[in-house]
């Protein structure tokens, strides 16, 4: 495992225009008052996501982000969206109060991550527990992700994987196609 | 059955090519679940000839592609020409003619391509009717009984 | 020849990625929904099409190649499909397209 | 070359976003979306090559199936407003 640490240049210019891209839409976002606009646009923030934990070395999380992000919850907002109407109401506030709060949560998030060690420090305190005997390789399966998830972490991959395969199971009733008793109607 | 099979090669081709490993256990686990994948699929009907088109003129397919791929670059070149100019060359039209095509895999291929290829994209697809938004007069145009209309005709076994 | 391969696929990248751009250029630059579809494709064709062929000259005949082919091959089939319906559903939904000459249909 | 095509993709997601941002219908943003998508997959297999780790792939190969059923599904919904609607059912 020969990674470099810290990463290049470019990759942290990369990383911190992905971060710039994602404020943009999640700014977007919050301006928008239609509402399947605003469905398509956290898919698209879903996918910035993914591609930001991959940039970050963190491919399966990577991978159930897109598909839940961009995969399920896409599915879910829109069945909900059935029941309501595709424009969003005017609030009758002023949002003042809301943005102070979640401002004032950002800014403890930002001192709080302060103390956190350095991307990718191998003498942050989680590399040195158990992290080198998973490493060892004892459960005999090439890749090292694939051991943590299937073996050391089995039950509560076993739970993950439920709901991937349940967004499968959505994606293909979704996907159904239709029968016509009488030949083919193209589309 | 044939259909069966080649969906079921199709699925083990793409099990080795995620997995990459060649060990026996990894091989027989692989051809196992696409065994199974197999058997569902054919169970809830699934594989039909719209499914698993194995009915089509392969050969006639094998030289599809390169055509259509370079009808793709051309045009290609064309409309990203017309967007970087400054005037902004462009007249859409809405064309609407008779494709020759008789069974639905064979318009649906035909739509595909229309539509892949920039500067012409499908809008509505029935037999005997084609509706294309075109950037240009001239794509407009050459729709109705084009090369590619007598190609994806060929697609289709006789 | 094992140097020209890779250098091949370097230009083939910058070409892709430089349609890309040009493609959301068009996205912006274009008058209404329709003719903007056509810059889409243009990404969708020719930009990722040139990416994945530099990519692969890169690659070589390995596993990575093969796996840079089969996403060629979704993208081939997938996209008309998505901007087949896009326009479909557009036009149902009653929006109009700017014509050139409003006569002909 | 790596880097640059990297940076030109990202450049095309901006802009994309950009016209996501200014719609002005639904179907504009819808379109750009899907070139997001498009674009965030050639960019994870480009950076997987920039990092020396091709093998990631298959994230993209997830990516653009992902992609397909997020807009078809989306398409499904405005057409018959619901997404598990047979014809037959109604």
């Amino acid at each position: 495992m020969g990674r470099r640490r810290g990463g290049t240049i470019i990759e942290t210019l990369i990383i911190n225009a992905l971060l710039v891209l994602m404020a943009l839409a999640v700014l977007v976002l919050a301006r928008t008052r239609n509402l399947f606009a605003v469905v398509v646009l956290s898919g698209v923030y879903s996918f910035l996501m993914a591609t930001l934990l991959v940039a970050l070395d963190a491919v399966d999380v990577a991978m159930t982000e897109a598909a839940v992000g961009a995969g399920v919850s896409t599915v879910l907002l829109l069945g909900a969206l059935h029941l309501c109407k595709s424009e969003e109401a005017r609030p009758a506030h002023r949002p003042w109060l809301p943005l102070a709060l979640s401002g004032a949560t950002g800014l403890l998030l930002i001192y709080g991550a302060l103390d956190l060690p350095d991307f990718a420090d191998p003498a942050a305190p989680i590399h040195r527990h158990v992290a080198p005997r998973y490493l060892q390789n004892e459960v005999d399966v090439p890749n090292v992700v694939t051991a943590v998830l299937a073996s050391f972490r089995g039950y509560d991959t076993l739970g993950e994987t439920t709901v991937v395969f349940t967004a499968g199971a959505g994606i293909v009733a979704l996907l159904r196609r239709r029968r016509h008793k009488g030949g083919g109607d193209a589309q | 059955m044939v259909r069966s099979i080649s969906f079921f090669l199709t699925l083990a081709l793409f099990w080795l090519l995620l997995s990459g490993m060649f060990t026996p256990f990894l091989l027989a686990a692989g051809a196992g679940s696409a065994f199974a994948v197999a058997l569902i699929a054919r169970r809830m009907d699934l594989l039909d000839h719209e499914g698993h088109p194995v009915q089509l003129a392969w050969g006639a397919v094998l030289s599809y592609w390169p055509w259509l791929l370079k009808e793709i670059v051309k045009s290609a070149w064309d409309v990203s020409r017309r967007i970087l100019d400054p005037r902004l060359p462009i007249a859409p039209t809405l064309a609407e003619f008779a494709p020759s095509q008789k069974t639905d895999l064979g318009l649906v291929i035909h739509a595909n391509s229309i539509t892949l290829t920039p500067g012409t994209v499908a809008v509505e697809v029935a037999a005997g009717r084609f509706l294309v938004h075109a950037l240009t007069r001239e794509g407009a145009a050459g729709l109705a009984g084009s090369e590619m209309d007598r190609r994806c005709a060929a697609l289709e076994r006789p | 020849m094992n140097e020209i391969l890779p250098f091949l696929g370097g230009l083939g990248l910058l070409a892709g990625a430089g349609f890309c751009l040009v493609g959301a250029v068009g996205l912006l630059r274009m008058p209404d929904f329709y003719t903007r579809m056509h810059a889409a494709s243009v990404i969708e064709t020719l930009g990722a099409g040139l990416i994945l062929c530099g990519l692969l000259l890169q690659a070589g005949f390995t596993l990575v190649g093969a796996k840079l082919l089969m996403i060629g091959l979704l993208i081939f089939f997938a996209s008309p499909t998505a901007s087949h319906a896009l326009a479909r559903a557009a036009l149902l939904r009653g929006l109009k397209p700017k014509l050139a000459s409003p006569e002909d249909k | 070359m790596l880097a640059a095509a990297t940076l030109a993709l990202l450049a095309t997601i901006a802009l994309a976003l950009l016209r996501a941002a200014l719609g002005p219908t639904v179907f504009d943003r819808l379109q750009a979306a899907n070139s997001i998508g498009t674009v965030a997959m050639l960019l994870l297999a480009v950076f997987g090559f920039l990092r020396g780790r091709p093998d990631f792939l298959d994230l993209a190969l997830v990516y653009g199936l992902l992609n397909v059923i997020g807009v078809i599904a989306i398409l499904k919904f405005f057409r018959q407003g619901d997404l598990g609607a047979d014809e037959e059912s109604r």
